[in-house]
C-alpha cells in the first residue's frame, strides 16, 4: 500500500503506467474498432491523403489508413516486446544464476561468452541472425532475443554474487539446504526485483530497436501494420506526406516513453539505495 | 583575515523539531535542551534514534529537507542560528565557528580524493588563503597549517599523509584525519557524534584521550553525542540525558552519574554493564516517532508513572547546582 | 501547405520562419564543376562489375568498339570505325579508329585483344554474355588497327553486346599486375581508359564519392560541345528524400534516374530545377516458377495475370509514371508485337481461371510466397497490390522480404527458387536477346533472368533461330511470335516498362538520354552560367 | 597499470576469436552463398559454379575459417567480394568518420547529459526531474531518423544555416589524411575554412546520434548522484561546512561520474547502432553504413571485418574505460 502511495507520487512513472496501460488496452480492443479490411486493403486512387474526418491520420502509400494501422500495430509491438524480454530472460536469467551462483570453470565460460555478445553491437548481430534465419518478424524477434539476454545475464549475475557473498546463503547451506531450494526460495527474489526493472526498460527498447529493425526491412514483413515498417516504407514521401511517418513515429514514441519512464519509476521503487528519501 | 575568538557558548532551547516521512509527521525532537558552557564537554548520551544525532544537525542547519523546527531556538552566544540563511551558516558556522566529528570514519572521507585535497577543502570555504599565516609557526602556508593539525591529532608521517587517500588509512587514523578537519578553521566548538562507535576498544580509547587533550589544549567546548555512559564518565564535564526527543535530565556528570533523578537516568545506570546502552532491563520498547507518547515520553515505561505523566510533559526543574530534570515527581508541574 | 503542417506537427514550427520557397543558397556548386549524385557502382573494373550504375561509369571512363546512343538507342561505331561479318555469320572483323588513353599511348588492336582475353578470363560481369560463343583464343589482331573474333557459332547478339566491353589500356595494367590477376585489385580503384572523362584516383570513395576530369584529347574531339564541363563530381546519397532536398538546395545538379513519383511534385514546385522523364527499356516483372505446383498450370497463371491491378498500380502508386507492358519485350523496342492485347484487370475472369485450374487438380489452396527486394520499395507495393486482390479469390500470399544476390543464387534450382519474385530487366544490350531471349529459352535455366523456369519447346525452337539469323526482319518475326506464345500461356506477370524520372537543375544543358547509361552521358553536357 | 592494460588486451584476445567465430560460423552456414553475386547479372550456372570454386566456398567451413584466421593474423581481411578493393583499405577510409561522428556525439551528450543528470538528482523529484526524465526518455524513444529529417529540414532547408549531407563540402578539397579525422587533419594543416566546414557537417548527424547517447548518460548520472548523495561523506562534507556547489560539482559528481564512465563505455556499442540510420540519412560515409551494405549485398568478408573491427573498439573502449576509471577512484588503481 505503502509502495502504490510513493509510486503515486512519482509523476513521469504514473505517466508511463498510464500510457503503457492505454496501449495494452488498445492493443486489446483495436481489432473491435479496425476492421480488417480498414488495416489491409487499400484503395490505390486515394493513397497519401492528408488526414482528414474519414481517414483521422490520414492514408499510406497503398491507400490505407494509417490510424487502423497505428492501433492494430500494438498489437504486434507488444508481442514483439513481450516475446523478446521473456526469451532473454529465459537463457539470461537462469545462465546468470548459474554463473553467479557456481564458482567452476563453467560459470567463468558463461561469463566469457557474454562478453562476446555484449561486444558486438546488438544492431550488426540481430542484423546477421536476421539473415541467418530468414527474414520476418518471428527471426527478428529470435535475433533480439539473441542478442538481449547478457544484459540480463549480467545483472542477474551481479546480483546474485551479492546475495551470495552475503552470510545467509553459506548459513544456509550450513544447515544442508538444498541448492535449488536456496536459489528458488532465497536468491530468486532478491534477483527478482533489478530483473523486472530491466524488462520493463527493455520492452522499451525491443520496440524501438525492432522499429529500426524494420527500418532496415528487416523485421515485420508487408502488409503488416508494423510502426517500423510504416515509417520505413513512407519515409520517401516525406516531406508532403508527412503523416504516414508521424503518425507511427508518435506511436513508437509514445510507447517506449512510457515503458522507459514506467521502468525509471520502478527502479526508484525498488532499488534500496534509492528507497531512502532524503 | 583575522580569527576573532568565536562565542564560546552554545545553547539549545526548547527545540521541537519534526520530520515529514512517507507514513506521516516524525515528532523527532520534544523541546530538546543542551547547554554548552565556555570550555566544558558536554555528553549527550542516550539510546540510538532518541534524537541526539539530529540535535547536533540542528545545529549545525544540516537537516533532512522534510524536517520541521516547530519550535525552541539554537543560540551561539547571543546570535540565533535558526534565523540565519544557508549561506551564512555555511560561511560562518559550520567548520569556521563550529568544528564537526561524525561518527564513523570510515564513510565519511571521500574515497576518490586525496587528504589534502578534502582537509584544505574547508579551510577554503571559509575564505582561507594560502598566504592568511594560519599559523605563522608553520611557514605561514596552507600545508604548513595542514602539517601541524596532523601532528597535534598526532598522525606518524603527516607529510606523507596528506598525499595519501582515505582508504591507506586505518579507522583510527581516519578519525583523527576527521579531528584535525574538525580543527581546521579554529573553531570554539566541536560537536563530536559518537566519534568512537565504529572503532575497536583500543583505539576508542586513544582517541577519546586525544580528544580529552585537544579540547583541554585549545580550551574547546564540545558537546560529545554518544549512547555510553561509560565514555561519558571518563570524558566529559557535563551530560544531558535524552529519551525519545526529549532531554529528561542535565547536569555535571559526577553529580548525574552519582546520583540520578530521572526513572530513565537510574535504570539507564542501572543497566549500564551492559554498555550497549540496550535496555534490556526496562520493560516496554522505545515508542515510535510517529505517535510518541503524549506528555513525558517515558511515562509508559516508568516505574514510578503517575496519572499526570501523560497528560503533558513536565517542565525543568532546578535541582541542585546546575543540575535539571524533567520530571513531575521533582515538582516539574505539567505545564 | 502541406510541408508547413508537417513542419507545425514536428514541433519546429518557430523556426519554419518561410517556406514558400526554398533560398537558393549556393550557385549550385561551383562554376564549370557538376556533382551528379547517381548510384556509384559496386567497383570500378568493368570487366568484373556489370550492374546498372557501371554503365554511366564505362561511358564517360572507357571506350567500346561499339556505343548505343538515343532513345531508341542506336548501335554506332565508336573506337571500331565499322565491322565486316562473314556469310556464316562466325567471324567479325573491326577496323579501329585513332585513339589515345588516357596516359597518352594509342589504342592498338593488341589492346583490343588483351581487354577481350581479360573481360573472359575474369569470367565475372559482362563476360556471360560471350564465353558461350568466344574461346578467348579466338580474339586475333590482324594488324595494329584490325581485331577479329571467331565465335563458336553463329551469335548475331554479338553486336548488341559490342558495347559492354571497356577497351583498356593493357600497359596499365600489366605494371600493376601481380600472380596473373590481371590487375584486378588495382583497376577496382583505378582506372586504365581512353574515355572522355578520366578518373580522379585519389578521389575515389567506394559507394560515396568519385570525380573524374575531363579528357580533353579524346580521340571524338570536343567540337560537338563548346562548353564542356571540366570537372563531375560523383556522389552517393543513400535516402531519396536527402537526395530530393540536396537537389532543392543546389548541392547537387542531379538526382538518380529512379525518382519516386511522389516527389516529383516537390521538384516540380521549385524553382532552378527540372524533372527529366524518358521512356526508358526495363520492364518489371513478377516472375512465377511454373515448374512450382499450382503455378504449372495455366490457368492459374492466368488467373495471377488478371488479377494484378495494373491500372491501380501505375496509375495510382506510379502517377502514370510507366507504361504498361504486354509482354516481355520492352513495348518501344522491336520484337515486341504492336497489337499484343496485355492482360487486364479482372476479379472475375481470374475466378473463371481458378475454377478451373481447380478442376484440373491444381493445388491452389497452398500459401504462395511472394519474394520482394526489401531496399526497392515498389517490388513491395506491386507484391501489396497483388496481396489484396488475391484475398480477395481466396488465395494466401505471403510476402518475404529477400536481397538481390539470395535471390540470384536461389534461382539457381526450381526447388530454391520462390512461388514468385519482383524485378525488373534492364537494358544490358539493346536486343530482345536481353529479355525474351534470355527469360525463356529454357538453355539459361539456373540464371536469374529465367527463373520461371518456363520451358517449351517451340519457344525455343523460335529464339534459337532468331539468335542465329542475321536477317533482321526475320528476327523480329520470331521474336513476335514468341512473344504471343509465352504471353498466352502466362509465363510471367509483366507490368511495365519504366519511365525513368531524373529531378536535374536547371543549368543543365545538352542533356541526352539513352537507355543504356541514363543519359549520365556528360561529354555533351554543359553548364548555363 | 602498463601491466594492467597489457593484461587486458591478452585477455581480449580470446573474446574477439569467439566473437569470430560466431560471425564466421553464422555467415557461412546461411543458405545462399554469394558466388552467384560474384559471378554477375547474366552469369551461367556453370559460370558461378567456377568461381565458387575459385573463391573456395565449396572447401568445409572450418578450412575456409582457418585460411580466414590465417589472413587475419597478417591483417588481411581479405578482399570485399563488391567493391573489389581490400577490406582494410575501405575500412581505413569510412572508420575515422564514424570514430569522429560518435566522439562528437559522446562528447555533446557528456556535456550535456551530466550536469542534466546532476541537476535532476539534486532536484530529485521536482518539477525539473520529472521534465528532464520526460525529456531525455523522449530523446532516447524518438526514432532517430524522424529526428534527423526534422533536423535537416529546419536547419538546412528552410534556415539555410548548416549543410545538409555529408562530411564536407562537394569540392572541397580535403586536407592531407593524417589520422582521417577531419577536424584533426585539417587543423594539423591549418586549413580553418576546412575545420569550420567539417565542424558544420558534423552539427546534424552528432546532435541526431547524441540523442540516445544523453538520454542515457542524463539517467545513469542522475541515478550516480542519487546515490553518492546518499552517502555519508556527502552529509559529513555539508556538516564540514564545505560550500554546497563544491560538494555537488566536484565532490557528489566526480564519484558518480567514476560509474557513469562503465555505462559511456557500453553506450558506445548502441551507438554504433543507431550510427546505421543517421549515417544513411546524412550520408556519413562511416562504417554503419558501411556495415548495412555489406549485409544487404552479402559481402561477409566486409561483415566480418566490421563485426572484428568493431570489436576491437569495444575492446579499446572498454579498456580506456577502465583506465579512466583508475584515474578516477584511487582504489580501482591499487586493485590492478
Amino acid at each position: 500500500m505503502l509502495i502504490l502511495i510513493k509510486f503515486l507520487r512519482d509523476v513521469p512513472a504514473v505517466l508511463g503506467a498510464v500510457i503503457v496501460l492505454s496501449v495494452a488496452a488498445l492493443a486489446v480492443v483495436a481489432p473491435l474498432v479496425a476492421s480488417p479490411e480498414a488495416v489491409f486493403d487499400g484503395n490505390l486512387l486515394e493513397r497519401l491523403q492528408p488526414p482528414s474526418s474519414v481517414h483521422l491520420f490520414g492514408t499510406d502509400n497503398l491507400g490505407r489508413d494509417i490510424c487502423a494501422r497505428v492501433m492494430v500495430g500494438s498489437r504486434g509491438a507488444l508481442l514483439v516486446a513481450l516475446s523478446v524480454v521473456v526469451l532473454a530472460v529465459a537463457i539470461g536469467v537462469p545462465a546468470g544464476l548459474y554463473a553467479g551462483y557456481t564458482t567452476s570453470w563453467g560459470s567463468e565460460l558463461v561469463m566469457r561468452i557474454t562478453d562476446v555478445f555484449l561486444a558486438v553491437p546488438q544492431l550488426i548481430l540481430a542484423l546477421a541472425i536476421a539473415q541467418l534465419i530468414g527474414k520476418g518478424l518471428e527471426s527478428a524477434m529470435v535475433a533480439l532475443g539473441l542478442t538481449y539476454w547478457p544484459f540480463f545475464c549480467r545483472t542477474v549475475y551481479a546480483e546474485t554474487r551479492r546475495v551470495r557473498s552475503t552470510l545467509f546463503v553459506d548459513a544456509l547451506e550450513g544447515i544442508g539446504a538444498s541448492r535449488s531450494r536456496i536459489l528458488m526460495v532465497h536468491v530468486l527474489p532478491n534477483v527478482a526485483s533489478p530483473v523486472i526493472v530491466r524488462a520493463t526498460i527493455g520492452m522499451g527498447f525491443t520496440i524501438l530497436t525492432t522499429a529500426v529493425l524494420g527500418f532496415l526491412g528487416i523485421g515485420a514483413t508487408p502488409p503488416m501494420p508494423d510502426w517500423g515498417l510504416a515509417i520505413a516504407e513512407s519515409r520517401e514521401y516525406l516531406p508532403d506526406s508527412w503523416w504516414a511517418v508521424t503518425f507511427p513515429g508518435l506511436a513508437i514514441l509514445a510507447t517506449v516513453l512510457g515503458f522507459n519512464l514506467l521502468g525509471d519509476g520502478l527502479r526508484d521503487l525498488v532499488d534500496p539505495r534509492l528507497r531512502r528519501s532524503r | 583575515m583575522t580569527l576573532d575568538p568565536p562565542p564560546a557558548v552554545l545553547e539549545v532551547e526548547e527545540l521541537s523539531l519534526a520530520i515529514d516521512t512517507d507514513e506521516g509527521r516524525a515528532g523527532i525532537l520534544d523541546r530538546a535542551s543542551v547547554k554548552l558552557a565556555a570550555g566544558s564537554i558536554h555528553g549527550v548520551v542516550g539510546e540510538s534514534g532518541c534524537g541526539k544525532s539530529t540535535l547536533l544537525k540542528a545545529i549545525l542547519g544540516v537537516l533532512p529537507k522534510r524536517s520541521r523546527i516547530l519550535g525552541g531556538d539554537i543560540r551561539l552566544g547571543q546570535r540565533s542560528l535558526l534565523g540565519l540563511s544557508p549561506e551564512a551558516m555555511q560561511r560562518e558556522v559550520r567548520g569556521r565557528a563550529i568544528g564537526f566529528i561524525p561518527q564513523d570514519p570510515f564513510q565519511a572521507l571521500n574515497p576518490v580524493f586525496r587528504v589534502d585535497t578534502q582537509l584544505m577543502e574547508p579551510l577554503a570555504a571559509h575564505g582561507f588563503r594560502p598566504d592568511d599565516g594560519l599559523a605563522p609557526e608553520d611557514g605561514g602556508s596552507m600545508r604548513g597549517h595542514l602539517v601541524s593539525l596532523l601532528k597535534a591529532v598526532q598522525l606518524p608521517d603527516a607529510e606523507q599523509a596528506l598525499r595519501r587517500y582515505p582508504h591507506q588509512f586505518s579507522g583510527g587514523q581516519r578519525q583523527r584525519l576527521l579531528i584535525a578537519a574538525a580543527l581546521a578553521c579554529a573553531p570554539r566548538i566541536v560537536l563530536a557524534d559518537e566519534p568512537t562507535t565504529a572503532l575497536d576498544v583500543t583505539t576508542q580509547l586513544q582517541i577519546l584521550k586525544l580528544l580529552h587533550n585537544l579540547a583541554r589544549q585549545r580550551r574547546l567546548s564540545m558537546i560529545f553525542v554518544t549512547h555510553d555512559f561509560g565514555v561519558v564518565a571518563q570524558l566529559c564535564d557535563e551530560v544531558t540525558v535524552m529519551y525519545a526527543g526529549q532531554t529528561v535530565e542535565s547536569g555535571p556528570v559526577r553529580d548525574v552519574l552519582d546520583s540520578p533523578r530521572h526513572p530513565y537516568t537510574r535504570l539507564l545506570l542501572a543497566c549500564h554493564p551492559a554498555r550497549q546502552g540496550e535496555l534490556a532491563g526496562i520493560p516496554g520498547s522505545v515508542p515510535s516517532a510517529l505517535q510518541p507518547p503524549s506528555g513525558c515520553r517515558f511515562h509508559p515505561r516508568c516505574p514510578q508513572a503517575r496519572l499526570q505523566c501523560g497528560a503533558a510533559p513536565p517542565s525543568r526543574v532546578q535541582v541542585g547546582a546546575g543540575r535539571e530534570v524533567a520530571c513531575v515527581l521533582y515538582g516539574g508541574a505539567a505545564e | 501547405m502541406q510541408r508547413r503542417l508537417f513542419l507545425v506537427g514536428s514541433l519546429a514550427a518557430a523556426t519554419a520562419s518561410h517556406m514558400g520557397g526554398f533560398r537558393m543558397a549556393r550557385a549550385q556548386g561551383r562554376p564549370g564543376e557538376l556533382v551528379w549524385a547517381d548510384n556509384l557502382p559496386g567497383g570500378l573494373d568493368p570487366h568484373v562489375i556489370f550492374d546498372v550504375p557501371m554503365q554511366f561509369y564505362m561511358l564517360n571512363i572507357y571506350d567500346q568498339l561499339y556505343k548505343y546512343e538515343g532513345n531508341p538507342p542506336e548501335l554506332k561505331p565508336w573506337l571500331a570505325s565499322g565491322h565486316t561479318v562473314s556469310p556464316d555469320g562466325r567471324t567479325w572483323t573491326f577496323n579501329l579508329r585513332d585513339a589515345k588513353f588516357h596516359d597518352g599511348s594509342p589504342v592498338t588492336a593488341e589492346d583490343v585483344v588483351y581487354s577481350f582475353r581479360r573481360m573472359l578470363a575474369t569470367k565475372r560481369g559482362p563476360s556471360a554474355a560471350f564465353l558461350p560463343v568466344l574461346p578467348p583464343e579466338k580474339v586475333k589482331a590482324v594488324d595494329a588497327k584490325t581485331v577479329q573474333f571467331e565465335l563458336d557459332y553463329a551469335y548475331q547478339p554479338f553486336l548488341s553486346a559490342m558495347p559492354l566491353v571497356c577497351i583498356m589500356n593493357p600497359r596499365l595494367l600489366k605494371a600493376n599486375e601481380k600472380d596473373g590477376d590481371w590487375g584486378q585489385p588495382w583497376l577496382a580503384s583505378n582506372a586504365a581508359g581512353s574515355g572522355p572523362y578520366m578518373l580522379d584516383a585519389a578521389s575515389y570513395k567506394p559507394a560515396e564519392a568519385l570525380d573524374m576530369k575531363r579528357y580533353e584529347s579524346h580521340f571524338m574531339g570536343w567540337t560537338h560541345n563548346p562548353r564542356p564541363i571540366d570537372i563531375v563530381r560523383c556522389r552517393d546519397i543513400q535516402e531519396t528524400t536527402t537526395r530530393v532536398n540536396a537537389l532543392l538546395r543546389g548541392d547537387i545538379d542531379a538526382t538518380d534516374s529512379y525518382l519516386p513519383t511522389d516527389q516529383v511534385e516537390r521538384v516540380l514546385r521549385a524553382k532552378n530545377v527540372r524533372v527529366i522523364k524518358d521512356e526508358t527499356m526495363r520492364v518489371m516483372v513478377i516472375r512465377m516458377n511454373n515448374k512450382k505446383p499450382p503455378f504449372d498450370n495455366v490457368n492459374f497463371r492466368r488467373a495471377m495475370s488478371h488479377a494484378f491491378n495494373y491500372r491501380g498500380f501505375i496509375s495510382g502508386v506510379l502517377k502514370d509514371y510507366a507504361v504498361r507492358n504486354a509482354g516481355p519485350i520492352p513495348q518501344n523496342l522491336w520484337g515486341a508485337p504492336k497489337d499484343l492485347k496485355p492482360y487486364e484487370y479482372n476479379l472475375d475472369l481470374a475466378r473463371e481461371e481458378l475454377a478451373q485450374a481447380k478442376a484440373q487438380g491444381a493445388p491452389i489452396d497452398r500459401e504462395i510466397e511472394i519474394h520482394i527486394q526489401q531496399q526497392l520499395a515498389q517490388t513491395t507495393q506491386a507484391a501489396q497490390v497483388l496481396q489484396q486482390d488475391l484475398r480477395k479469390l481466396n488465395v494466401n500470399l505471403k510476402i518475404a522480404p529477400n536481397l538481390w544476390p539470395n535471390l540470384v543464387s536461389s534461382t539457381a534450382k526450381p526447388e530454391t527458387t520462390p512461388d514468385m519474385w519482383v524485378h525488373w530487366v534492364s537494358t544490358y544490350f539493346v536486343d530482345p536477346e536481353n529479355w525474351i531471349g534470355q527469360m525463356y529459352d529454357s538453355q539459361f535455366h539456373g540464371t536469374w533472368k529465367a527463373s520461371s523456369w518456363y520451358k517449351n519447346a517451340k519457344v525455343d525452337q523460335l529464339l534459337r533461330e532468331a539468335r542465329s539469323s542475321s536477317d533482321q526482319a526475320k528476327r523480329q518475326a520470331l521474336y513476335e511470335e514468341a512473344s504471343r506464345i509465352v504471353v498466352a500461356d502466362a509465363a510471367d506477370i509483366w507490368i511495365y516498362n519504366t519511365v525513368q524520372i531524373r529531378g536535374i537543375s536547371a543549368r543543365v544543358e545538352g542533356y541526352k538520354f539513352s537507355p543504356v547509361g541514363s543519359g549520365a552521358e556528360f561529354r555533351y553536357m554543359s553548364l548555363a552560367s | 597499470m602498463g601491466r594492467f592494460i597489457l593484461r587486458r588486451m591478452l585477455f581480449v584476445v580470446p573474446s574477439l576469436l569467439g566473437l569470430l567465430v560466431l560471425t564466421f560460423v553464422m555467415l557461412r552456414v546461411l543458405p545462399n552463398d554469394p558466388s552467384a553475386a560474384l559471378a554477375g547479372e547474366n552469369a551461367t550456372p556453370a559460370q558461378i559454379a567456377a568461381v565458387r570454386t575459385a573463391y573456395g566456398f565449396d572447401q568445409p567451413i572450418w578450412k575456409q575459417f582457418a585460411v580466414y584466421l590465417k589472413q587475419v593474423v597478417h591483417a588481411d581481411l581479405g578482399t570485399s567480394i563488391v567493391t573489389g578493393r581490400p577490406v582494410v583499405a575501405d575500412i581505413a577510409l569510412r572508420l575515422p568518420a564514424t570514430i569522429e561522428l560518435t566522439f562528437c556525439a559522446l562528447l555533446f551528450a557528456s556535456a550535456m547529459g551530466i550536469p542534466i543528470g546532476t541537476l535532476a538528482a539534486v532536484w530529485h523529484n521536482s518539477v525539473f526531474d520529472h521534465a528532464m526524465r520526460i525529456v531525455t526518455v523522449g530523446g532516447l524513444a524518438i526514432a532517430a531518423f524522424w529526428f534527423a529529417i526534422i533536423l535537416q529540414l529546419v536547419f538546412s532547408m528552410s534556415l539555410d544555416w548548416l549543410p545538409l549531407r555529408g562530411r564536407i563540402s562537394v569540392g572541397m578539397p580535403e586536407p592531407a589524411p593524417v589520422t582521417r579525422l577531419l577536424l584533426v587533419d585539417s587543423l594539423l594543416a591549418g586549413r580553418l575554412g576546412v575545420f569550420r566546414d567539417a565542424l558544420l557537417h558534423l552539427v546534424m548527424p552528432a546532435l541526431t546520434l547524441s540523442l540516445g547517447g544523453l538520454a542515457s548518460i542524463a539517467r545513469f548520472t542522475r541515478a550516480g548522484v542519487l546515490d553518492t548523495l546518499q552517502k555519508d561523506f556527502v552529509g559529513y562534507a555539508e556538516a564540514a561546512g564545505y560550500r554546497r556547489s563544491r560538494i555537488i560539482w566536484v565532490y557528489v559528481l566526480r564519484n558518480s561520474v567514476v560509474a557513469a564512465t562503465t555505462q559511456i563505455g557500453l553506450l558506445f556499442g548502441a551507438l554504433i547502432s543507431s550510427a546505421v540510420a543517421v549515417e544513411s540519412i546524412f550520408d556519413w560515409p562511416g562504417i554503419g553504413s558501411y556495415a548495412v551494405k555489406a549485409i544487404l549485398t552479402s559481402d561477409y568478408k566486409a561483415i566480418l571485418a566490421v563485426t572484428l573491427v568493431v570489436g576491437v573498439i569495444y575492446a579499446i573502449v572498454n579498456i580506456v574505460v577502465d583506465i579512466v576509471h583508475a584515474l578516477l577512484d584511487p582504489r580501482v588503481a591499487e586493485s590492478l
